[in-house]
């Protein structure tokens, strides 16, 4: 029964899509995706996935759609070119569906448990996170410890695409904050009450929340990833709310650089901490008298790294836009 | 029963989606992405005790708590909007 | 039910090629990156239908049952960082479009293409 | 006692699914859009209600219990000011109730 709750959830995703294509109007393509990823996060919460659907959840809903908004507010929110039919991207489009389609069919069933990717690695993480590094989310202990070095690969990634925001889109000049507080625009929605109230509500429980699944993340789905993107959605709300230039005050841009790179810097750290201690980089056993509590501690520091750098990014990048919204 | 209010909920996205690929209006659009938030709020909940696992309702207090900063987002875009220009279209 | 063990991978084929589709044929720039966003979350469904395990419940172990199925965490690791990979990236590309529109005054490739050209 | 709850319980769940396709339809079918917000906004928050307090009386008092209470209040302070925006919007940028319906709410 559940499974056909995934295949109807499945088929409005394929609609949804044709519709985003369809879509002249930007603005309609950036709701349609809106509702999108609404729908990946239904299907990877079906398909067993929480910390992924928390992760969809977190950045589908507040982040994606106001930097999406805030893009087309500084470029045209309609597509002006005519509308093309070119036959060849369609029959190759056409005909690589079918040919991955054909291919499907030597693919395990889904939830084959003898399927190949069952067989190798991940019973060895189920069965040795108890043992290893005692905590109960295998996603976390995976993420944080197993393989450290593909998401310190991850947050360097992340760290490298908010540098390149800031290169491109921060202006020389040096109209600071001040400017922001005076200019109409910035208000914000300081105008409607209803909203600015219940929004004024909301926000410290957003960052409650953010901060819960932050350190909560070894217990239950969560994590440094999905608590940064939370975290940020809320002061997203409060800059909404409030104008640019009082969400400045409360999260100056200094700061926000300082996580951006302080977090990236505390992960290395834990790393290189391993191996002054005697260990290899990113071996937190070392860290504590026992390894079992010296992996909580490396767990701990590498998502409270990881938690910084994502919210420092992903507010940085939104202020950036902002910024150039009111300068234009 | 949980099977019932699920098939209810599923029904009612899909109508949200048609309203949403339907237009006419952005607003009808924005209304529809709204509603389909509320409703994946419920859907998370209702299959969170399909499944058993009643720990993961987090997931759906994390959409109960953001979701509206999408539409507040969209309230912002469209007043800059007619401050900018005096006379928007509304039409999709 | 044997052919709906398929769909998931049906329609990440489908999705694949609509993001595909609207990456090489839309001339304009930000619906090339929702078409990209479209393409990356058709890897992500099919990463995350990989990890289904029949009878299995999400990977995070619970105290007092034993011999209970988990679904693979592998995938879900992979993919939980790519989606914020995702939107880092993605406010990139949107970065770089704003420019190209402050510069040209058009988010139009063919337009951008003509103005290269004169 | 336990048939008790699993009846309410079951009531309640049916109800809220019943009123939840109810603002699915009224979203879809109604003409003018103000309309269509009035039938959505208005049973999102009945709805909601009723299936979150059908599945609590399953969950008994437990942690998922006080996490569903706060799914609910946060859901019935969010939705309706959405609702608000988002009827805030519309009006800003100048579209209008139809008028053979709202003669006076006109601009």
């Amino acid at each position: 029964m559940v499974t056909l709750f995934g295949v109807f959830l499945l088929t409005l995703l394929v609609i949804t899509a044709i519709g985003i294509m369809r879509a002249q109007h930007l603005f309609v393509a950036v709701m349609l995706s809106g509702i999108f990823s609404l729908q990946m996060a239904a299907i990877f919460f079906i398909l067993d996935a929480a910390d992924v659907a928390l992760t969809e959840a977190a950045v589908g809903a507040g982040v994606a759609t106001v930097l999406m908004l805030g893009a087309l507010a500084l470029t045209d929110d309609r597509e002006r070119g005519p509308k093309r039919h070119r036959w060849a991207p369609v029959a190759v489009v056409t005909l690589t569906t079918l040919m991955v389609i054909y291919a499907t069919f030597d693919k395990p069933r889904l939830g084959d448990p003898s399927a190949p990717v069952h067989q190798h690695v991940a019973p060895w993480y189920l069965e040795e996170t108890p043992r290893l590094i005692d905590v109960p989310n295998v996603v976390t202990a995976i993420l944080a410890s197993f393989r450290g070095y593909d998401t310190l690969g991850e947050l360097f990634v992340i760290f490298t695409a908010g540098i390149g925001v800031l290169f491109l889109l921060t202006n020389p000049s040096k109209e600071g904050a001040l400017s922001l507080l005076r200019s109409a625009e910035a208000e914000g929605l300081r105008h409607h009450l209803v909203p600015r109230i219940v929004g004024r509500l909301v926000v410290p429980f957003i960052v409650l929340f953010g901060l819960y699944v932050q350190f909560h993340g070894d217990y239950g789905p969560g994590g440094g990833f999905q608590a940064g993107a939370l975290i940020s959605a809320g002061f997203i709300l409060y800059a909404l709310l409030e104008g640019e230039g009082r969400a400045l005050q409360v999260t100056p841009v200094r700061l926000l650089r300082g996580m951006i790179a302080g977090g990236a810097l505390l992960f290395v750290g834990v790393g290189l901490a391993g191996m002054l201690l005697g260990g290899n980089f990113l071996d937190y056993s070392i860290l504590a008298d026992s390894p079992i509590a010296g992996q909580h501690l490396g767990i701990l520091l590498v998502e409270l790294g990881v938690g910084f750098t994502v919210t420092g990014t992903l507010l940085t990048v939104f202020h950036a836009f902002a910024a150039r919204e009111q300068r234009s | 029963m949980y099977f019932a209010a699920t098939i209810a909920i599923l029904l009612t996205m899909s109508l949200a989606l048609a309203r949403a690929l339907l237009g006419p209006t952005v607003f009808d659009r924005v209304l529809a992405v709204n509603m389909f938030g509320t409703k994946t709020v419920l859907l998370l909940s209702v299959i969170a005790f399909l499944y058993g696992r009643p720990d993961f309702l987090d997931l759906a207090l994390a959409y109960a708590l953001i979701n509206f900063i999408g539409v507040l987002a969209v309230l912002k875009f469209v007043q800059d909007y007619t401050l900018r220009h005096q006379n928007p279209d509304t039409e999709a | 039910m044997e052919f709906l063990g398929l769909y998931n991978y049906w329609v990440f084929a489908i999705l694949l090629m609509t993001g595909l589709y609207a990456v090489i044929s839309c001339a304009n720039l930000i619906k090339k990156l929702i078409g990209m966003t479209i393409f990356q979350a058709a890897v992500f469904l099919l990463y995350i239908s990989m990890d289904k395990v029949e009878g299995g419940t999400a990977p995070i172990i619970q105290a007092d049952t034993a011999g209970q199925i988990y679904s693979n965490p592998l995938p879900q690791v992979l993919i939980l960082t790519a989606i914020v990979v995702g939107i880092a990236t993605l406010s990139l590309g949107l970065a770089i479009v704003v420019r190209i529109s402050e510069t040209y005054g058009t988010i139009e490739e063919d337009q951008i293409r003509t103005m290269d050209e004169e | 006692m336990e048939y008790v709850f699993d009846i309410a319980s079951w009531l309640l769940l049916i109800a809220g699914g019943v009123f939840v396709f109810i603002g699915g339809v009224g979203a879809l079918r109604m003409p003018d859009f103000y309309m269509r917000m009035h039938a959505a906004s208005l049973t999102d928050t009945l709805g909601t209600i009723l299936v979150l307090l059908g599945i609590a009386l399953q969950a008994g008092l437990s942690l998922a219990a006080i996490k569903l209470a706060a799914i609910m209040v946060f859901l019935l302070l969010t939705s309706p000011t959405a609702a608000y925006a988002l009827a805030n919007a519309a009006r800003l940028s100048g579209l209008a109730p139809e008028r053979r319906i709202a003669d006076e709410g006109g601009t």
